[in-house]
């Protein structure tokens, strides 16, 4: 991984990058009406990483398409620095990366990264200025030329998160970005995400299955429960996470009380089925 | 047309050099197989035909029905009659061919400009599609015959300045009656195969519906398209057949398929000249397409088989 | 020497701009029955009367009277039977000249078949072109009584071999064309040609069902009220006649030159067809082309008496009175008759003509 | 609104399928409006053009003639789509289990293919006799052939690797592979093909009258009757076969979806 | 889920389960030969459970097929239960269920589990009865007459390990069967996995991804590194896997040591690129 020309931003802004405030989402299906969300309070802050963590269904995804402005809540109010989420998103106030990572096959990896650029009109000469210091930081140059399909699914990856980077957005919107990889990929591709993150100062909502995905990454892990989705709990999480002790984080006592503690909120809202399960809270 | 299955997409593979070759010769032997099947049938077989009940399930064998394979080469290189003038039968035909190559391929791009904008028209508006799909699948269904009068007798009423209307035209119109419809059909597919993921992407991009179809829906399309653009060419060159045939338009296959048609009591050979014409037409044109899809095979990185 | 040396319909005008432009419309591909038009072409009559005449085949479904109809073209050469349907749906169109005063109508069948007359249809699959070519079966059968619950009518192809291979019992034939067809295919019998002792022939000529075929028609309304159109219409007439005229005395050069404008037949079938056209033509009682009031006659009743499969009769009513003239023809001929040409053809002698294998 | 992908409501959910019925009569009735507008008002030819009541009214006049015809040229369409249909089923299975078949049948499929059927109708009334319908049937069934052909080797070619392997942990039979995998794979898309060979089957069937045989099918009299300029007869004969090719059409579909019916979708 | 009727059974076979000696496998592709894997050995007890994880392309799954003689090694012999694996395979003495739940879409969950009983000439009265069985097993009692596209993904793979157990197989191989599913669903399936081996007394052969699944269903954890597939190291877990206890093992101490050892025997394999590494083994 080449370090980045720049030298590392501070957040700048002082305003929330989201508020999300008394937010209700009801989809209407044939078979009736379903409640994603309900009453949802949520502040994230300006550098600041959360994550998103529940139960398949539990409304993460419809959250963070909320405040993508990909969907409009039914009550209440999403603000994405201190603008609507339409405003922030014709702004180009944040970048965002899928499970899948959604790249276009007949586009080169530059290209794809490129791609936001190009559509909003920057110059040939800026554009290839930028990919190349993307692809840096993101350790593909070398694969500037090849197409999606020569990649690994890791690398793929890699190449949606630099283009999601592309302008520079001060909130990163992720749902699941690391789903479709394998463990060791994985814990690379987190190790580097926070890299990037401390590189840029941008803030992060961060969509998971992982417990401890959500642990060793996140300032606050947002645990939320189904039917109507809620916000369960929000675990703070006060690990070290200076870059270069980030390796050995993860074997720390510190990350396996965090997982314990996000395990338990889960469980506290959605009942296991067999076995003994803890009730306290951290 | 609805959800057709997709086969899962496939990587095309180039194969070895033998195995190319190895394809070839069983396509050869394929051809041969059928010429051979064929003289051992008109040999065994009665000459009346094998008749079950009312129907004659085989047909028959006699040099009228059935003439040998290698009169029908052979005479490919006799000349078409006997007067002085006259070219081999295979030149004959191949200008004829070339003729209504010409007029096909007119058909063609008609066809893929109004089944483009017919794509378009429905994967912008919902209620378009809902509207004038059913209609696209029905119009089909009408016999061509039909309407060849009725175009020819439009068309010659056409007359701006300069610009007259021709007969070939009339028989390119036919022909895009026929090619539009894969078109717009495989182009409204594609103009619709983008992931959804693809498609919030750009509106993450906050970029309107016209720069979407320029950067997303038409490179994704191509791959939906192509298969489209070869049916569509196979299709120009049947209307195009069939048109000259109904319009009775010099110079094109279509007019000498019914000429020999109507000598093959005296002469049942020459016949088959312009059949055997007209699969190599509508292969060339078929064939053709693929050299676009060689140039555009970056954006078939994704295989589909429609 | 003419205007053929360019070819059809690519020789619009060409600098020469006080010639009057005229669209024929034929009802087949080009070919020996329509020799007269293109003779007239090839050896410049209609140049001669001030016209640049553009000959347009057809095909399968071009309906000649409805392109005239349609005002497609000036003048068409269509069967009367058929016209008479278009008239009744609506078309403005008028016989001008009735160049075949005979028709070349046969039902071919094998000598031994029995089949000597219409009434022997009976029972029988009798096969027809369709295409509005069917109406004199219809017509010679409602004769006798018969009809398509009768007998079974069965389309024809473009060529003779539903009858050679014994699928239909008796066969249309033109004497100009399908007939000679018959005479250039090999009986596998004998390894020789057919001959003509091998058939029965019924000529519809010879029957009630006999109709009116070749005839020239034209644009009515025009006819009445566009005074350039009538005198184009003499013109036309005279330079068609000279043309008939033509091809009568040259036989072979006739041939020669629809050959030349791509008709698809071997040599000595070319032939046949304009021998046999002219034996439809000539000797012309009344000059080539007069409409004879008896034989339109015929030709209607028949068609009011003709029910085809569906229950669909040619026509229901008698056609309207102006739906022929001699008027134009008359002046044509007599004006050529000025010219000492001979417009009966009292003198025609057709020659004999030898058909080879494949009409080669 | 291109772009919005998500959920529909419930009431618009039945008001889509309103709208999907409403909507492409709505173009009907807009187009049959003009045209009725075209000839009746301002007064276009109706000589070529006949009236939607002009040809109504013949289609009511000659009614069981349209019956008769519809019956004769559907029965050639639907015996073609039988013997093209299962021809086409034999040689796929045949090509799917032995590559050198399918690699020799190539040339003919692809000829077959792009071949118009107006060049063979003349060749096949020769070879099958012009006094039956067996040449239109022929014809009707090489039109249906090919889509068959291709659409059930494909179908032959998607057995999922897990269940060839699943098949194999079993120790099944090859019989009991292609009775239990093989064959349900293929089936859709088996019935995809013949839905795309029933409109062809029509068509072909219909043209065929062209070139000769036994009369009273549909394309024999439209010929006819356009022939005497009783266009709209002609165009009556031409509704009646636009039915048919509907009914084919949605027949062999209802087919399909029966086949596909409670399948995944990959 | 309901109890099964049947008492649990013990091993009871003494010979080993499996038995892999010096197995190596070559791909030949067009670009060449592949080493998927070379020099492996491995003996699986009966009634042992032990997972295979690696990184993406190590061989797993090769290993997984040689031992369902679904590939053949290129050297090397794999014996199960004593018996060439071809045997084996013909004398159906293995179950197995892959990542793909593989359910044939046109069958019932019924006949889906009935599939391998109803190939291998099972009486109906038999089969509607074991069925009835492994349903209950699995608690799907009341799918049995949908299709599996009407069912959730982590309700297919029940599917497929019903199917798996279809005919009291002593041996269980399963090809990241969870792969697909969420963490929550995961965790519910695993305890019921441990639950149904203790019922049936299998032995299996589990490819994972995970490092926490292979340690927590474990007995021994078998640590693969690629290019040429190797068996880098067997982490032997020392877990109290009583199912009462099942639930509360996640949180324990031992667990997160499992998880630490299999973490950095993984890594001694493949280098990992930033942040300091763990390099003693247990
Ligand atoms: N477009 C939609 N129409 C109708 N219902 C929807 C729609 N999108 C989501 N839902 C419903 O809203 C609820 C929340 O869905 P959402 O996708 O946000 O869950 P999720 O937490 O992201 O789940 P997963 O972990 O499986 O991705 C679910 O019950 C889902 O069925
Ligand atoms: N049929 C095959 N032909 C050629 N190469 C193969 C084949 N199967 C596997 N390989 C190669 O063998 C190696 C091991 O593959 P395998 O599928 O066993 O890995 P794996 O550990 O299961 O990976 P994953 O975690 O991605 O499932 C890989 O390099 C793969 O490309
Ligand atoms: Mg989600
Ligand atoms: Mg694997």
């Amino acid at each position: 991984m080449t370090q980045l020309p720049e030298t590392p931003v501070a957040p700048t802004r002082t305003v929330d990058a989201v508020t999300v405030t008394g937010v209700d989402k009801t989809f209407d299906t044939r078979s009736g009406q379903v409640d994603a969300l309900t009453g949802i309070d949520l502040t994230v802050s300006a550098g600041e990483f959360i994550s998103l963590i529940g139960p398949s269904g539990c409304g993460k995804s419809t959250l963070m398409r909320l405040i993508a402005d990909l969907d409009q809540p039914t009550a209440g109010t999403v603000t994405v620095f201190g603008k609507s989420a339409k405003q922030a998103r014709l702004d180009q106030d944040y970048g965002i990366a899928f499970q899948q990572a959604g790249l276009l096959p007949w586009r080169t990896v530059a290209a794809n990264v490129g791609l936001p650029l190009e559509l909003h009109g920057a110059s040939g000469r800026d554009r290839t200025a930028r990919v190349g210091e993307l692809l840096d930081m993101v350790g593909l140059s070398d694969f500037a030329d090849r197409y999606p399909d020569q990649l690994s699914g890791g690398m793929q990856q890699r190449v949606a998160i630099a283009r999601a980077l592309a302008e520079k957005p001060d909130l990163l919107l992720m749902d699941e970005p690391f789903g479709a990889l394998d463990e060791m990929t994985r814990e690379r591709m987190q190790t580097e995400l926070l890299r990037i993150c401390a590189e840029t100062g941008a803030a992060v909502v961060f969509v998971t299955h992982s417990i401890p995905e959500a642990v060793y990454l996140s300032d606050r892990v947002v645990v939320m429960s189904p039917r109507p989705g809620r916000i369960q709990e929000i675990v703070p999480m006060g690990l070290n996470r200076d870059p270069a002790h980030a390796e050995a984080l993860r074997e720390e006592r510190a990350f396996f009380d965090g997982v314990t503690a996000v395990r338990e909120a889960l469980h506290t809202g959605s009942p296991v089925p067999t076995g003994a399960r803890g009730v306290e809270n951290r | 047309m609805t959800a057709e299955t997709l086969a899962p997409a496939i990587r095309r593979r180039r194969g070895a050099p033998a195995r190319e070759l190895a394809r070839w010769a069983y396509g050869v032997l394929g051809i041969l197989v059928l010429a051979a099947a064929w003289e051992l049938y008109k040999l065994l077989g009665p000459s009346d035909g094998v008749v079950i009940g009312d129907a004659r399930i085989l047909p028959r064998t006699t040099d009228l029905a059935m003439p040998h394979t290698w009169d029908m080469i052979a005479r490919l290189f006799d000349p078409v009659t006997r007067s002085a003038t006259a070219n081999p039968l295979w030149l004959e035909v191949a200008l004829a061919a070339l003729v209504t190559l010409g007029i096909a391929a007119v058909g063609w791009l008609v066809g893929i400009v109004v089944g483009f904008a017919l794509a378009l028209i429905m994967q912008r508006w919902r209620l378009a599609e809902w509207g004038l799909l059913p209609w696209i699948i029905l119009s089909q269904t009408v016999p061509l015959i039909a309407f060849a009068p009725v175009v020819r007798s439009w068309g010659s009423r056409i007359e701006i300045g300069a610009f007259e209307w021709q007969d070939w035209m009339s028989v390119a119109v036919i022909a895009s009656y026929l090619a539009f419809f894969p078109i717009a059909v495989g182009a409204l597919k594609g103009l619709q195969s983008p992931d959804t993921i693809h498609t919030e992407l750009m509106r993450t991009y906050g970029v309107g519906w016209w720069k979407t179809l320029v950067k997303l829906r038409i490179p994704a399309s191509i791959p939906y398209l192509l298969p489209a653009l070869r049916l569509g060419a196979a299709n120009a060159v049947i209307g195009a057949v069939v048109a000259e045939v109904s319009t009775g338009m010099q110079g094109g296959i279509g007019r000498i398929l019914i000429q020999y048609a109507g000598q093959a009591s005296g002469d049942p050979s020459k016949a088959w000249g312009p059949i055997f014409g007209s699969i190599v037409l509508g292969l060339a044109a078929a064939g053709s397409v693929a050299i676009l899809g060689a140039i555009l095979r970056n954006y078939r990185r994704v295989e589909i088989n429609a | 020497s003419g205007p053929a040396d360019s070819g059809t319909g690519s020789n619009t005008g060409g600098g020469d701009d006080e010639l009057t432009e005229v669209k024929l419309q034929l009802q087949w591909l080009p070919q020996g029955q329509f020799a007269g038009y293109f003779a007239a072409l090839d050896q410049g009559y209609f140049e001669e009367e001030g016209l640049d005449v553009e000959i347009i085949p057809s095909g399968g479904d071009i309906v000649p009277q409805d392109a005239l109809a349609n005002g497609d073209v000036d003048y068409a050469i269509a069967w009367v039977p058929k016209v008479l349907g278009s008239i009744e749906a609506g078309a403005n169109v008028t016989n001008i000249a009735q160049i075949f005063q005979r028709s070349g109508t046969l039902q071919v069948s094998w000598a031994d078949s029995g089949i000597e007359s219409v009434a022997d249809f009976e029972g029988k699959k009798i096969g027809s072109w369709g295409f509005g070519n069917e109406w004199e079966i219809f017509a010679a059968m409602a004769e006798e009584g018969l009809d398509s619950s009768t007998v079974e009518i069965i389309t024809q192809d473009f060529n003779m071999n539903a009858f050679l291979q014994g699928d239909i019992d008796a066969a249309q034939a033109m004497t100009y064309n399908e007939y000679a067809q018959l005479l250039e295919t090999v009986d596998p019998d004998t390894g020789e040609l057919y001959t003509e002792d091998d058939f029965n022939v019924i000529s519809y000529e010879d029957t009630v069902g006999a109709m009116l075929q070749d005839a020239i028609w034209a644009d009515s309304e025009k006819l009445e009220n566009d005074e350039d159109y009538q005198d184009t219409t003499v013109s036309f007439l005279k330079a068609v006649i000279k043309g008939w005229i033509f091809a009568a005395e040259n036989p072979e050069d006739a041939a020669e030159i629809t050959l030349a404008e791509g008709s698809g037949w071997g040599p000595s079938h070319e032939l046949w067809m304009v021998n046999e056209t002219n034996k439809l033509i000539w000797p012309a009682e009344n000059g080539i082309g007069f409409i004879d009031q008896a034989a339109f006659e015929r030709t209607v009743a028949g068609a009011l008496s003709a029910v085809n499969e569906s229950g669909a009769a040619l026509i229901t009513e008698e056609p309207p009175a102006g739906v022929w003239t001699n008027d134009y023809i008359q002046q044509a001929l007599d004006a050529l008759e000025e010219e000492g040409v001979d417009v009966t053809g009292e003198n025609f002698e057709p020659i004999e003509v030898t058909l080879n294998e494949g009409g080669q | 609104m291109a772009l919005t992908l998500s959920g529909r409501s419930a009431p618009s959910a039945k008001r889509d399928t309103t709208l999907r019925i409403v909507a492409p009569v709505a173009v009907g009735v807009l187009v049959l409006g003009v045209w009725q507008f075209l000839v009746s008002v301002v007064g276009v030819s109706d000589y070529l053009l006949p009236s939607p009541a002009a040809i109504v009214e013949q289609f009511v006049e000659f009614f069981p003639s349209m019956v008769s015809a519809t019956m004769i040229t559907g029965l050639n369409a639907l015996l073609g789509l039988v013997i093209g249909s299962i021809l086409g089923i034999l040689l796929a299975a045949l090509a799917a289990g032995w590559r050198p078949i399918d690699q020799m049948s190539a040339p003919i499929v692809a000829s077959l293919a792009v071949i118009p059927i107006v060049a063979l109708a003349p060749v096949l009334n020769s070879m099958f006799g012009a006094d039956s319908q067996f040449g239109r049937q022929a014809i009707a069934g090489l039109a249906s052939f090919v889509p068959v052909f291709i659409n059930t080797l494909r179908g032959f070619r998607q057995t999922l690797p897990v269940h060839r392997d699943l098949m194999k942990v079993y120790a099944a039979s090859s019989g009991q592979i292609v009775r239990t995998v093989t064959l349900p794979t293929a089936v859709p898309f088996v019935f995809t093909g013949i839905r795309i060979a029933s409109s062809l089957a029509v068509i072909s069937a219909l043209v065929a009258e062209y070139f000769g045989g036994p009369r009273g099918g549909l394309g024999g009299l439209i010929s006819t009757s356009a022939a005497s300029s009783a266009y709209p007869r002609a165009w009556a004969y031409v509704l009646a076969s636009i039915a048919l090719g509907l009914i084919f059409f949605l027949a062999t579909l209802a087919l399909e979806r029966l086949a596909t019916r409670g399948r995944q979708r990959t």
